[in-house]
C-alpha cells in the first residue's frame, strides 16, 4: 500500500530538527554560571524550630554489602535511642530518615542527595566503600551538608563536609606493620582484592617495607568476590615469607583462609595480618581455619572498659544475644554521638558552627577516647592488634600508647613523602 | 494504537513527549527529582538501543553496559581533564591520580583534553568496537543463547578490566565532575541545562530509532530476527544487518553513558557490570521489547519504582524485581505495549495447523 | 532448453556418515525435475550444498561459475532460490513486506535506510501470480498452510532466481491446491530451471518433466516419468522395503 | 619447579570445579535449550543444604555424605518446580528462558538472605579432608582432592545413565529428535522434568561439594554462574565430552596466566580466547551435526 514514504523520511528528520532547536534553545536560554564563577550553594532547607531534628541514615540494606551496612544501621540506631533517650541534642529528640544504598555508588549519592534536598536532614551517618564515599563526597560539598562515615579506609582524602570516624591508615595499617616488625618479621607477602583501598595500603606497606629493611617476597590481588584461591596460595607458600599481609574483601577472605589452611599453612609458621576481617565475618570463614590468625582495628568486642561493656549490653539487648559488635559498628555509633556533641558545644545545628566547633570535641566511646581533628577532620583512635580465638572473637595482643592522631596524608612519615601529595 | 503508527499519529506522539519533557516536568519537579529525571532518561536512552537490537532484531545483548560504560568514562576523562586544567594549567594531573600517587598524565589521557575530540571518541569508539564485535560474532553466526551469553560474559570482563585501571580510578571509578564544557555543574541552572539536553537526547534518538525501523530496513530486520537462514537464502548477508543494529544500540548507549556522567556525578565499575547490564533489559521487557514507546516508559517506570520502593522496603524491591521478571516475561512477553492488542484479539486462533510431514 | 545448473561428484559426509555419495544433476531450464526416493536417500542434503548450507566436495556450476565454497547469501545472488520442508516465511511481515525484502537482495544501504516508497512492480505482479493479490497487508503469519507455500515460492520468484529448489511445495495442501500449485510450477519453469523434492507419487507423474531417484546417497535412475517408474531398480527400492510408509501411502493416495 | 606442579595441578582443580558447577547446566542448555540463570542459586541451594545437614547431623563427616545426596535431591526438586511451573511454556523461547530464570534467581537469593540472613555461615571441613598431601613436591589440599574425584564420579555416572539406562536412552532420543521421539511414544514432557531434574540435582551436589572450599552466602552460585556457562558455550551443546575437555582447557588457561599475570586479566584472557575459539568453532569444541535450520 503505498503511502507518502518521502514526506516520512522528511518528517523525521524535521522532528530531528525541531527537537535539536528545542534543546538548543532552552539550553542556551537557560545557561547558569561558568567555570571559575563562584556558584552560591543551593540555600539549606534544614528546619530545626520544631522540638525533633532529622538526620539522614544512608547504608545498603540491599546487594552485596548489605553483609556489612546493615550492622553499622544498627549501630546508629542504637546509638540515636539512647541519645534521645537521654533528652536528645540541644533539648530536640532526633528523627532518622532512612535511604537504601543499595550497594551501588550512584544510588548512594542519589540518595544522599535525596536526603539533604528533599528531607533536609541536618546530617548524614553511612556509607562503607569508599567508591560510595567517592560518590556522594561531591553531594555533600555542592549542598554544603554533613556526612559522618564510619569505616578505615585508605586515606588520601580530607573534605571539609566529611566527618571520619574510621580509621586511616596511620591508625591501622601502619601500627600493624609495626607490630609485625616488632615481632621479627622480615618478610611479606601481600594479598588483596583488586580495588582501591588494597592497593593504596600494599603502596603505604612497600614505601614502610623499604624503609623498615622488610623484603617484600610477592603483591597479588584476587578479583572482587573472587573464591579461586588455589594459584595465590600456592605462591604466598612457595615464597616462605614470614607473614602475610591480608587486604581481601568479603566472601574471598572464606575462600582464603580455607585454601591457606587446607594446604597446611599455620599461623605459628607464616601469620596473616588482616585490615578487613571483624567478628562479624569470623563464623563465615570457620574458626578452625583462621584460629590464631591476626586483624587490625581500633576497637573488638572484648576491649576491657566500662564503655563497652555498656555498648555490648545495649546491644545485644536490642538486637539479641547472638550479635557481636565490631568496629566499623562502634565507629557508627561513635559518629552519632560526636555530632551531638559538637551540636552541644556549638549551640547549632549549622554546618558552618559545626565545622568551627569540630576541633577537640571528644566522646569517651566503647574503645577509649577519641577526638576530632578539627583540620583533618578526622579522630584520633587507639590502635590495637586483634588475635582470633577459638570463641570466634578477636583478642587484643598490642596496643598503641594512648590514640594515634590521625594523619591521612602521611605527611609525619618521611618514608611515605613520595606517596603522598596534598592539595 | 493503531494512531500512533499514522503521520499524524506520529507527529502527535512526539509533541506530547517534548510537552511533557519539556514543559511539565520542569514546572512541577524539584531540582532534586528533575535531576532524578534526568537520569532515568538515561537509562531510557539505552532503552531504546535494546528495544532495537533485542525487540526488532531479536539479539538478547546482555552486556549493553559495556557500551554505556564506555560512553559514560570517555566524558567522565573529558571531564576530569577539564577540571586539571582548571586548576593547575595545561598538563596537570587530575585530582585522583595525584592521590594515587601517579605524578605523569598516562599518554592515553592527553587527547581527552578537547571537547571535540571526546565527543568524536564518544560516537564513534563504541560504535566502531559494537561493529567489529558484531562482524567476529555474526559472520560466524553465534547467536541466540550463545550471543547473550558472550555478551553477558563482556560486560562481566569489562568491569573487572576496569577494576583493575587505577588510572581510571579503579574500583571507586571517576567522580567529582565540577565543570562541564566549561558550565559549573554546582549551579542548579546548570543542572537544569543538563536534564534538557538528556531529554533532547532521547527524543532525537527515539526519531532515529523509527526511521530505522519505519525503513525497509527495519522490515529486513524483523526479517532476521524471525528467520535469519531464509534471509540468507534471498542472498542478503543476514551479519550486516545484525551489525547495524547493533552499533546503533551500542551508540545509543554511549551517548547515555555520556550525560549520565555530569548528571549522576560518577561513574564506577559497579554502574556497567552484569547485574546492571541485566537491569536494563528489565525496564525493556516490562515496557514491550518490540515497541518504540515500550522501551522509554518500561525503563522509567523500573526505575522510578527502584527508587520509590526500595526506600521504604528493600527486601521487597528485590522481590518484586524478580517477581517482575517471571511475570512479565513469562505471562506478557509483548510488556505493557501488548497490553491493548492482546485485549482486542483475545480469542485468538493457532495460526495455522502444522501437517505432518 | 539450456542447463541452468550442472552438479558433478556431489558428495557430502557427516561425521563419517555419507549422506551423499556422489550424485551428478543437471537441471534444465524449461523443466520440472523432480527428486524422489525414500527417506534418507539425501535428497534434501544435496539442496542443502547446492544452496551452500552443507559441506561438499564435488562441484556445482552455475552459468560456468563454480558455486562450491561459497557462502549462502552468495550463491542466492547468483539465483539459486530454495524452500524448506516447513515453510518459512517472515510471519510478523506482511504478505507485501516478504516479498518487498525477498526482491531487494542489491539494494543499496541508503535505500534500505528509508521507507518503501511504493511496491515495486514485480512485488505487485508476483503477489498476483502467487493468488495473494487481495492479501497484501496480511501478515504471513495467518496465511493458510498452503498460501504461506505459494508466498515462499512467489519469494523466489520476485528475487529473480533462476534455478528453483523447492522442498515438498505441497505437504500439507489440499487437492484443489496441488492442482494450483502443479500449474504454477510448469508456469514458472517456463524460462527457469524447477527442481521439487516430492513424496508424492502423483503429483510426481501428473506434473514432472524429468525424474530423478536417489538412494542411499547415489542416483539410482533419471529420465522421463515412465521411464523412472518401469525401472526395476527403482520398484525395488519403492516396494522392497519396508521402512517407507509414506511413500507407499503416497503412491497408493 | 613446585610452583609449576602446583599450577598445572591447580588447572586441573579449577577445571573440576568449573566443570561440577556446568556439568548440570551442559545437560539443561545443551540438551534443552534451557538457559537456566537460576542454575547458580541452585548451587547455592545445594551450599545451605549442606549446612544444613551438618547443623542437624553434628558430624562434618558424617554430614557431608549425607548432604550429597540430599543436595542432589534439593537441587533436582527445584529444578523440576521452575521446569514444570514455568520453563515448559517456554521451550520454543529460549532467550526468555534466560531472563525468566534470572528472575528466579533474584527470588531465592532474597529468601536466602532472609533465611539465612545475609552474612557467609561456616560449613565445617570434615577432619579427614583437612590440610594436604605431598605430591610431586608440592602439598595439594585434599579437599581439592576430593572434589576432582567427585567431579570424575559426576561425569561417569551422567555418561552412565545417558548410555545405558532406560531413562537416559529416553533423554538422548528426544535431544535427537523430538518430533521422531514421540511419535515412537516417548513422553517428551516427562523426559524433559526428567532431565532437568538431573541437570538441577546436579547443581545442588556441586554446591555441597563447593561448601569445602568456597564461602556459602546468599551470593555464592553467581561467582560460578558465568565461568560455568562460558565452559559450555565453549565445550558445545549437549556434549558432556567438551564440557569436560573445556572446563580442563579453561582451569588450566587461567591458572596458567594467572601466574604470569593477575587474576583480573586472567579472567579477561578467558574471555578473549573464547571469543577467538568461537571464530574457529563457532559451534563449541564438539558439535551434533545436524541438518536442521536452526
Amino acid at each position: 500500500m503505498p503511502l507518502r514514504p518521502k514526506l516520512e523520511a522528511r518528517d523525521i528528520a524535521r522532528t530531528l530538527a525541531a527537537t535539536a532547536a528545542i534543546t538548543g534553545l532552552i539550553a542556551t536560554a537557560a545557561c547558569g554560571s561558568r567555570a571559575g564563577e563562584e556558584t552560591v550553594a543551593a540555600e539549606s532547607c534544614v528546619d530545626t524550630s520544631g522540638d525533633t531534628v532529622k538526620v539522614g541514615a544512608l547504608n545498603s540494606l540491599s546487594g552485596t554489602m548489605s553483609i556489612s551496612e546493615t550492622t553499622v544501621r544498627d549501630a546508629i540506631y542504637l546509638a540515636v535511642a539512647e541519645i534521645n533517650a537521654a533528652g536528645g541534642v540541644q533539648g530536640k529528640e532526633i528523627e532518622i530518615v532512612a535511604e537504601d544504598g543499595a550497594s551501588e555508588p550512584t544510588v548512594f549519592a542519589e540518595k544522599a542527595e535525596k536526603l539533604i534536598r528533599e528531607d533536609c536532614v541536618a546530617a548524614v551517618f553511612g556509607g562503607w566503600t569508599s567508591a560510595s564515599r567517592k560518590a556522594m563526597l561531591p553531594v555533600f560539598e555542592d549542598n554544603d551538608s554533613l556526612l559522618y562515615y564510619p569505616v578505615q579506609y585508605e586515606g588520601l582524602e580530607a573534605s571539609p563536609n566529611i566527618f571520619y570516624t574510621g580509621a586511616t591508615t596511620n591508625q591501622q595499617i601502619i601500627p600493624a606493620l609495626d607490630y609485625l616488625a616488632e615481632t621479627g618479621v622480615e618478610s611479606l607477602y601481600l594479598v588483596g582484592s583488586d580495588y582501591v583501598f588494597p592497593r593504596t595500603a600494599n603502596a603505604i606497606i612497600n614505601a614502610y617495607a623499604a624503609d623498615h629493611g622488610i623484603e617484600v617476597l610477592g603483591e597479588d590481588y584476587a578479583q572482587l568476590g573472587s573464591v579461586e584461591f588455589s594459584t595465590i596460595v600456592n605462591q604466598v607458600s612457595a615464597s616462605g615469607a614470614d607473614a602475610v599481609f591480608n587486604t581481601l574483601n568479603g566472601d574471598s577472605n572464606v575462600a582464603f583462609f580455607r585454601e591457606y589452611a587446607n594446604v597446611g599453612l599455620t599461623p605459628e609458621e607464616m601469620p596473616v595480618m588482616s585490615v578487613s576481617i571483624a567478628e562479624e565475618e569470623v563464623g563465615g570463614i570457620g574458626i578452625e581455619n583462621i584460629e590464631g590468625q591476626l586483624a587490625a582495628w581500633n576497637y573488638y568486642q572484648t576491649v576491657e572498659s566500662p564503655e563497652n561493656a555498656a555498648f555490648v549490653e545495649a546491644f545485644k539487648t536490642e538486637y539479641g544475644d547472638e550479635r557481636v559488635t565490631s568496629d566499623p559498628m562502634e565507629a557508627a555509633y561513635n559518629s552519632v554521638y560526636l555530632w551531638a556533641a559538637t551540636v552541644e558545644k556549638a549551640g547549632s545545628f549549622a554546618v558552618a558552627d559545626i565545622q568551627a566547633n569540630a576541633d577537640g570535641v571528644s566522646f569517651a566511646s566503647p574503645e577509649g577516647t577519641v577526638v576530632i581533628n578539627g583540620d583533618n577532620h578526622h579522630v584520633a583512635k587507639t590502635a590495637r592488634i586483634g588475635e582470633i580465638r577459638s570463641d570466634g572473637l578477636l583478642y587484643t595482643v598490642w596496643e598503641s600508647d594512648g590514640p594515634i592522631e590521625p594523619d591521612p596524608f602521611l605527611e609525619g612519615y618521611d618514608w611515605a613523602a613520595e606517596l603522598t601529595v596534598t592539595e | 494504537m493503531k494512531f500512533f503508527s499514522t503521520r499524524a499519529g506520529t507527529w502527535t506522539g512526539f509533541a506530547a513527549a517534548a510537552l511533557v519533557l519539556f514543559g511539565l516536568a520542569p514546572l512541577v519537579l524539584s531540582g532534586f527529582r528533575l535531576g532524578l529525571l534526568a537520569q532515568f532518561l538515561c537509562y531510557a536512552i539505552v532503552a531504546v538501543g535494546i528495544g532495537l537490537a533485542w525487540g526488532r532484531g531479536g539479539m538478547l545483548t546482555l552486556g549493553q553496559g559495556v557500551f554505556f560504560g564506555m560512553g559514560a568514562y570517555l566524558m567522565a576523562m573529558h571531564l576530569k581533564m577539564a577540571d586539571a586544567e582548571f586548576r593547575g594549567g595545561p598538563g596537570a594531573v587530575p585530582d585522583f591520580m595525584e592521590l594515587a600517587g601517579i605524578r605523569e598524565l598516562p599518554g592515553y589521557w592527553v587527547p581527552f583534553t578537547s571537547p571535540v575530540f571526546t565527543i568524536a571518541a564518544i560516537l564513534l569508539l563504541p560504535t566502531g568496537f559494537a561493529v567489529l564485535l558484531g562482524f567476529a560474532v555474526f559472520k560466524r553466526r553465534v547467536k541466540g543463547a550463545y550471543f547473550a551469553i558472550l555478551s553477558q560474559a563482556l560486560a562481566g570482563a569489562f568491569a573487572i578490566l576496569l577494576i583493575g585501571q587505577q588510572t581510571l580510578g579503579g574500583f571507586n571509578g571517576l567522580s567529582r565532575f565540577r565543570y562541564f564544557f566549561g558550565f559549573n555543574l554546582a549551579d542548579p541552572v546548570n543542572q537544569q541545562m543538563l536534564y534538557f539536553i538528556a531529554a533532547g537526547a532521547l527524543l532525537v534518538v527515539m526519531a532515529v530509532a523509527l526511521q530505522l525501523r519505519r525503513s525497509r530496513y527495519g522490515e529486513l530486520l524483523v526479517a532476521v530476527r524471525d528467520g535469519e537462514e531464509r534471509v540468507r537464502f534471498l542472498g542478503y548477508d543476514a551479519a550486516n544487518i545484525k551489525v547495524v543494529a547493533y552499533a546503533a544500540a551500542a551508540l545509543f548507549a554511549s551517548i547515555a553513558g555520556a550525560i549520565f556522567v555530569p548528571v549522576v556525578g560518577i561513574i564506577s565499575p559497579a554502574s556497567i557490570g552484569i547485574i546492571p547490564s541485566i537491569m536494563f533489559i528489565l525496564g525493556v521487557a516490562i515496557g514491550g521489547r518490540a515497541s518504540l514507546a515500550g522501551p522509554v516508559i518500561g525503563a522509567l517506570a523500573v526505575a522510578w519504582a527502584q527508587t520509590a520502593l526500595s526506600e521504604q522496603f528493600p527486601s521487597a524491591w528485590t522481590y518484586a524485581q524478580g517477581l517482575l521478571f517471571i511475570a512479565v516475561i513469562a505471562l506478557l512477553p509483548g510488556g505493557i505495549a501488548s497490553v491493548g492488542a492482546l485485549a482486542r484479539r483475545l480469542p485468538s486462533k493457532p495460526t495455522a495447523v502444522e501437517a505432518a510431514a | 532448453m539450456s542447463t541452468a545448473l550442472t552438479c558433478k561428484d556431489i558428495r557430502v559426509d557427516f561425521d563419517g556418515f555419507t549422506a551423499v555419495d556422489g550424485v551428478d544433476l543437471e537441471l534444465d531450464r524449461g523443466e520440472v525435475h523432480f527428486l524422489i526416493g525414500p527417506n534418507g536417500a539425501g535428497k534434501t542434503t544435496l539442496v542443502d550444498a547446492i544452496t551452500g548450507l552443507a559441506k561438499y566436495t564435488g562441484s556445482v556450476v552455475k552459468d560456468g561459475e563454480e558455486l562450491r565454497g561459497k557462502k549462502v547469501h552468495h550463491i542466492a545472488r547468483r539465483g539459486i532460490g530454495r524452500t524448506f520442508q516447513t515453510a518459512t516465511v517472515f510471519e510478523s511481515l506482511t504478505v507485501a513486506q516478504n516479498l518487498d525484502i525477498a526482491a531487494g537482495a542489491g539494494r543499496s544501504p541508503w535505500s534500505l535506510l528509508r521507507r518503501r516508497k511504493h511496491l515495486p512492480e514485480n512485488v505487485v505482479a508476483t503477489m498476483e501470480r502467487i493468488g495473494l493479490g487481495d492479501a497484501a497487508e496480511t501478515p504471513a503469519g495467518i496465511l493458510a498452510h498452503g498460501q504461506k507455500q505459494w508466498l515462499e515460492i512467489g519469494m523466489l520468484l520476485v528475487g529473480d532466481a533462476d534455478v528453483l529448489l523447492l522442498d515438498e511445495p505441497i505437504a500439507g495442501m489440499g487437492h484443489d491446491e496441488r492442482e494450483t500449485t502443479g500449474r504454477l510450477l510448469h508456469d514458472i519453469a517456463a524460462d527457469r530451471a524447477v527442481a521439487v523434492v516430492e513424496h508424492d507419487m502423483d503429483f510426481m507423474r501428473a506434473f514432472a518433466s524429468r525424474v530423478t531417484v536417489l538412494h542411499a546417497g547415489a542416483v539410482l535412475a533419471s529420465g522421463s516419468v515412465d521411464e523412472v517408474s518401469g525401472d526395476p531398480r527403482v520398484q525395488e527400492v519403492y516396494l522392497g522395503t519396508a521402512h517407507e510408509p509414506e511413500a507407499l501411502d503416497a503412491a497408493t493416495a | 619447579m613446585d610452583l609449576f606442579v602446583g599450577q598445572l595441578f591447580t588447572g586441573l582443580s579449577t577445571g573440576s570445579i568449573l566443570l561440577l558447577a556446568a556439568l548440570g547446566l551442559s545437560l539443561t542448555f545443551g540438551q534443552m535449550g534451557v538457559i537456566n540463570m537460576a542454575h547458580g542459586e541452585f548451587i547455592m541451594a545445594g551450599c545451605y543444604t549442606a549446612y544444613v545437614t551438618q547443623q542437624v547431623v553434628g558430624d562434618a563427616g558424617v554430614s557431608l555424605l549425607i548432604a550429597l545426596p540430599i543436595g542432589f535431591l534439593v537441587g533436582g526438586a527445584m529444578g523440576l518446580v521452575l521446569e514444570s511451573l514455568l520453563l515448559r511454556r517456554l521451550y520454543h523461547r529460549p532467550l526468555d528462558t534466560l531472563l525468566v530464570t534470572f528472575g528466579v534467581g533474584l527470588v531465592l537469593q532474597q529468601v536466602a538472605r532472609d533465611v539465612f540472613g545475609a552474612p557467609a555461615v561456616n560449613v565445617t571441613v570434615p577432619e579427614p579432608l583437612r590440610g594436604g598431601v605431598d605430591l610431586l613436591g608440592t602439598t595439594v589440599p585434599k579437599t581439592r582432592l576430593f572434589i576432582m574425584a567427585l567431579a570424575v564420579v559426576a561425569v561417569a555416572a551422567v555418561t552412565l545413565v545417558l548410555r545405558f539406562t532406560p531413562a537416559g536412552r529416553r533423554i538422548r532420543a528426544v535431544v535427537g529428535n523430538r518430533d521422531l521421539a514421540e511419535t515412537a511414544g516417548v513422553s517428551s514432557r516427562r523426559v524433559d522434568a526428567g532431565t532437568f531434574f538431573i541437570g538441577s540435582g546436579l547443581a545442588g551436589v556441586a554446591g555441597v561439594a563447593l561448601t569445602l572450599i568456597g564461602s556459602t552466602s546468599p551470593t555464592t552460585g553467581q561467582s560460578y554462574l558465568v565461568d560455568a556457562f562460558l565452559v559450555v558455550v565453549a565445550g558445545g551443546m549437549g556434549r558432556i565430552k567438551g564440557a569436560v575437555v573445556a572446563a580442563v582447557a579453561l582451569g588450566t588457561f587461567q591458572a596458567v596466566f594467572e601466574t604470569y599475570s593477575t587474576a583480573s586479566l586472567a579472567k579477561v584472557g578467558v574471555f578473549v580466547v573464547i571469543v577467538v575459539f568461537l571464530q574457529l568453532r563457532p559451534q563449541g569444541l564438539f558439535t551434533l551435526r545436524t541438518r536442521s535450520l536452526a
